[in-house]
């Protein structure tokens, strides 16, 4: 069915940040009306930081990719240009994915921005 | 491409050598065209006429009772929409089930916007539908009762004589898809009484792009394809003749296969131990469909708490074909209606894998599987949310992961 | 059977053994379902979308608008129907002509069984339509408009690109049926202005069971065939992959021999070389069809006084195949419907000869032919009625047989 | 699209006593008005006896091989029993026609008829 990219089939083989994190200092957890998929990201932040970065998901092959991806991709970067790691730039760096699988990567975005929201809420605290 | 493991063999087989050799012919060499008065033109006629009366005698049918089509889908297509037309003037409801093929659902659904009434029967856990059920469906102004003969997703085989008798004495027309049954259990139209059933090419090791519609003597029928006189005006169109000439050695070769018996031993010999082997070594998964009543070549897996897609390309990267679902409706987000019907909550419904063998499987395929199926499981259920939490889960919401589906999940080593 | 003079090659062509070749590894190699998940399945589907890519090249076509069916006929049916169903609030009133295929023709008449308004235009001696004509014919409720591009019998050639543009003029959808112009005109479906054009894969030395509606982005269509997602939601049904892959190659070839413009010219060669020399040699025979505007493979010639089946026969001992009228139609006792509406009587109209040159004609057919034939319509006037009485039977009743009729009859050797 | 018989096809190929007949004894007009064809049936009459007997046929391949049979098979028959050969003998002995193809048999049958009767009413005067 699906024709997925090679950039897309290299991230879901690999799983890089595959799993749980414990005591992670912000958590989203997203999950995608169309298809009932699940996405959790965890991070964990220093001086603003996004140091490490870690998903589950419950879901496709492009939403295990796109989660995987965008745990990547924010790895380093501040909150700030962590937030503008969106959906587009992810299906940018994968190569495309097929039209009908376009909202996944809209569940990675999603994700990211949730942990950000989880980690400033809680810092407020 | 490496080596192949094909395990989906209800999504379609490989057309056999046998088939292959006698179809080979009638490209270049006796490419006639049936309708020619000349002999060159009458070989071809008389070689169609050859290949009908096998695919009678595999269904114990009447050769004027073949109407070849170009599919399965255009025999569900031409039974239904040509029953209900040539019955219009006589009543309007229509009787399916839930768990049908797209190809007779959607024929259906179309025919519910142009004027028809559909019943859509349900299932039980196993996908079986009740024959009393369908008896207190009929009404007055049902014309037609459309019930698979076995489901190409879960394996589950209906009780169609029983379901044909009843509807015989309730004077309406019985089609049954067997498009899933042909080679693998033995068909006698005589025997279950049906007035019309499916059959496919690329299903029993013959041609893709070839049907049959059983048509019984007297069942009237409006054609659905307008043109020359073809299959006795039943359906027009020039003659596949390579095609249908393949199919009837097709049925040729699965009637022989089944009077001896040993193919089908073998391949369910080769099911059941997959089937064992994986309730052995992989955690939470349940099989579905019926534990006995269900086709000796299809295993309908649910591996709990991850996707099938996930699943399935994994063992791709290995060289395992096998689907989630049927292979006509992925394309499509939804889980599948068939596992939906027999009552497995969505997120269920997307763990399923479908593993079918055929006459060219072998045990290397089954120790390949339980190479790379038991690993790939357990990575993805490493990244999956639900996993890590399932004890959790269990207690919180039980609609979603209760083994209230796992009708014979773990326990079924015995059968 | 001995040495076979195949002059039938708008009833079917043979496959080419290119096209057999890219087909052949369709069946036991590469069988999978494209709809699968996997890249087995997935190499299936690409390649079929390759051959899509290759019938929208030959066509100027996109991709998505071609939309493969079982043959023809099928696309036919398709077209018209798709559209009246999806046009049926809009209006109900189609415009044919009285020469189309059965395919087309028939197609007609049931949707006039259904609640729709048919016109079937006359047309002049030669078998052409005339614009005005059509023009006058249009209503406001008409919805398409389908008009053969060649005629099959007779090999006439209808200004497509003039009534199309009426119909565009009036937002009346145009299909025409293509089937008998594929590979012997060049097609480009932009240029001609059509919405909807038809193919069959066994009249260009593609396989049987396999055709082509092309379908204008934008042109309303609804699916006639229901089940799984394929054709884009517009023709359910498994891909009949080798057909598919042929008919890409048949159309690739197509392509490249009318590009180089040699194959034609050589077929025109032999055609016309037998139309000369029957006509010096036979007395009293016509040529039907359009002198000019006429497919250059095609000779459709009236022997007077004598049916065309018995010239048949004579020709099959000697192994020329040749057909008289359209090979959908023999079957029936009725004379051709394209011979009627060009204006010749009913007993003229029997005795009617089809040759049809293709690409594996060669100058030892026509040899063959001028051997065989002259003999043949000679034994078989001198045993008949009309030919002893001819000169009595002329000043009787000229209604039979007067010249009226011999548009182009024996004068015609310096065409 | 006609599956003719051997036996017919060799009437067809034989065209055995076709043609035309000078001063027949009696002659037989009949049409087809199914298929509009025609059929001349002559015969030359002696001592009851047909001694001789032609045809002429415009028709398909079935009517000029039952032409050609009826023609012969009532050569040397008194008239009684010419007319017995009927279209149903003459498909026997055709070893069947295709359904399609029966009514040009009758047409045989009645141009005998008609050529005997034309014979009889001729005698009379
Ligand atoms: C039960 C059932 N019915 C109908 C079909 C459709 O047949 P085909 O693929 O020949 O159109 C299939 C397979 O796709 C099937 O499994
Ligand atoms: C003009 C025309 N249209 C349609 C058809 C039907 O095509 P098919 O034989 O592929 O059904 C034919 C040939 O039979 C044809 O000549
Ligand atoms: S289909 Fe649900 S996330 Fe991709
Ligand atoms: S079809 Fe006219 S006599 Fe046979």
């Amino acid at each position: 069915m699906m024709q997925y990219s090679e950039k897309t089939m290299e991230y879901f083989k690999s799983m890089k940040n595959m799993g749980r994190m414990e005591n992670p200092d912000g958590m989203g957890k997203v999950g995608n009306p169309t298809c009932g998929d699940v996405m959790w990201i965890y991070i964990k932040v220093e001086n603003n930081i996004i140091v490490d970065c870690k998903f589950e998901t419950f879901g496709c092959v492009a939403a295990i990719a796109t989660s995987s991806l965008a745990t990547d991709l924010v790895k380093g970067k501040t909150l700030e240009e962590a937030l503008e790691v969106t959906n587009k730039r992810i299906v940018e760096v994968l190569g495309g994915l097929p039209k009908a699988k376009l909202h996944c990567s809209l569940l990675a975005e999603d994700g990211v921005k949730a942990a950000i929201d989880d980690y400033r809420s809680k810092q407020k605290k | 491409m490496g080596k192949l493991y094909y395990l989906d063999n209800n999504a379609t087989t490989q057309v056999d050598p046998e088939v292959f050799k006698a179809m080979a012919p009638y490209y270049m060499e006796n490419f006639g065209n049936p309708s020619g008065v000349y002999s060159f033109a009458q070989k071809a006629k008389q070689d169609v006429e050859a290949a009908r009366a096998q695919v009678a005698e595999f269904l114990n049918a009447a050769p004027s009772e073949i109407i070849f089509t170009s599919g399965g889908t255009e025999a569900d297509n031409l039974a239904i929409k040509g029953a209900a037309h040539a019955l219009k003037e006589k009543g309007r409801h229509i009787i399916t089930t839930a768990i049908e093929h797209h190809a007779v659902l959607n024929t259906c659904e179309f025919l519910g916007k142009n004027g028809w009434e559909i019943t859509y029967l349900p299932v039980d856990e196993y996908g079986l539908v009740n024959p009393e059920i369908l008896k207190a469906a009929i009404r007055k102004d049902t014309v037609i009762i459309s019930i698979m003969y076995a489901n190409n997703e879960i394996g589950t085989i209906e009780p169609i004589k029983e379901l044909a008798d009843i509807a015989r004495e309730a004077k309406v027309y019985f089609h049954t898809d067997a498009v899933q049954v042909a080679g693998k259990i033995k068909l006698d139209v005589k025997e279950l009484g049906v007035d019309m059933l499916s059959l496919s090419g690329h299903k029993i090791y013959g041609p893709k792009g070839i049907g049959v519609l059983y048509l019984k003597k007297g069942t009237r029928l409006s054609a659905m394809m307008h043109g020359g006189h073809h299959e006795n005006n039943r359906r027009a169109g020039t003659e596949n003749v390579p095609a249908i000439i393949g199919l009837g050695k097709a049925c040729e070769l699965a009637k022989k296969a089944l009077e001896e018996g040993v193919e089908e031993k073998r391949i369910k010999g080769l099911r059941d131990r997959l089937e064992k082997e994986l309730l052995g070594k992989v955690t939470e998964v349940v099989v579905n469909g019926h534990p006995v009543k269900r086709l000796d070549n299809t295993l309908n897996i649910i591996f709990k708490y991850i996707e099938g897609e996930g699943i399935l390309i994994h063992m791709d990267f290995e060289g395992i074909c096998a689907s989630s679902g049927s292979a006509c409706t992925s394309g499509s987000l939804d889980p599948s209606h068939v596992l939906l019907a027999i009552g497995l909550p969505h997120e269920i419904a997307h763990s399923s894998i479908r593993f079918s063998f055929g006459r060219f499987s072998t045990e290397a395929d089954v120790d390949k599987v339980m190479e790379v199926l038991p690993p790939a499981v357990e990575k993805l259920r490493m990244l999956s949310p639900f996993w890590h939490n399932r004890d959790e889960m269990l207690k919180k919401d039980g609609a979603c992961y209760t083994d209230e589906h796992g009708h014979h999940g773990h326990e079924k080593d015995e059968e």
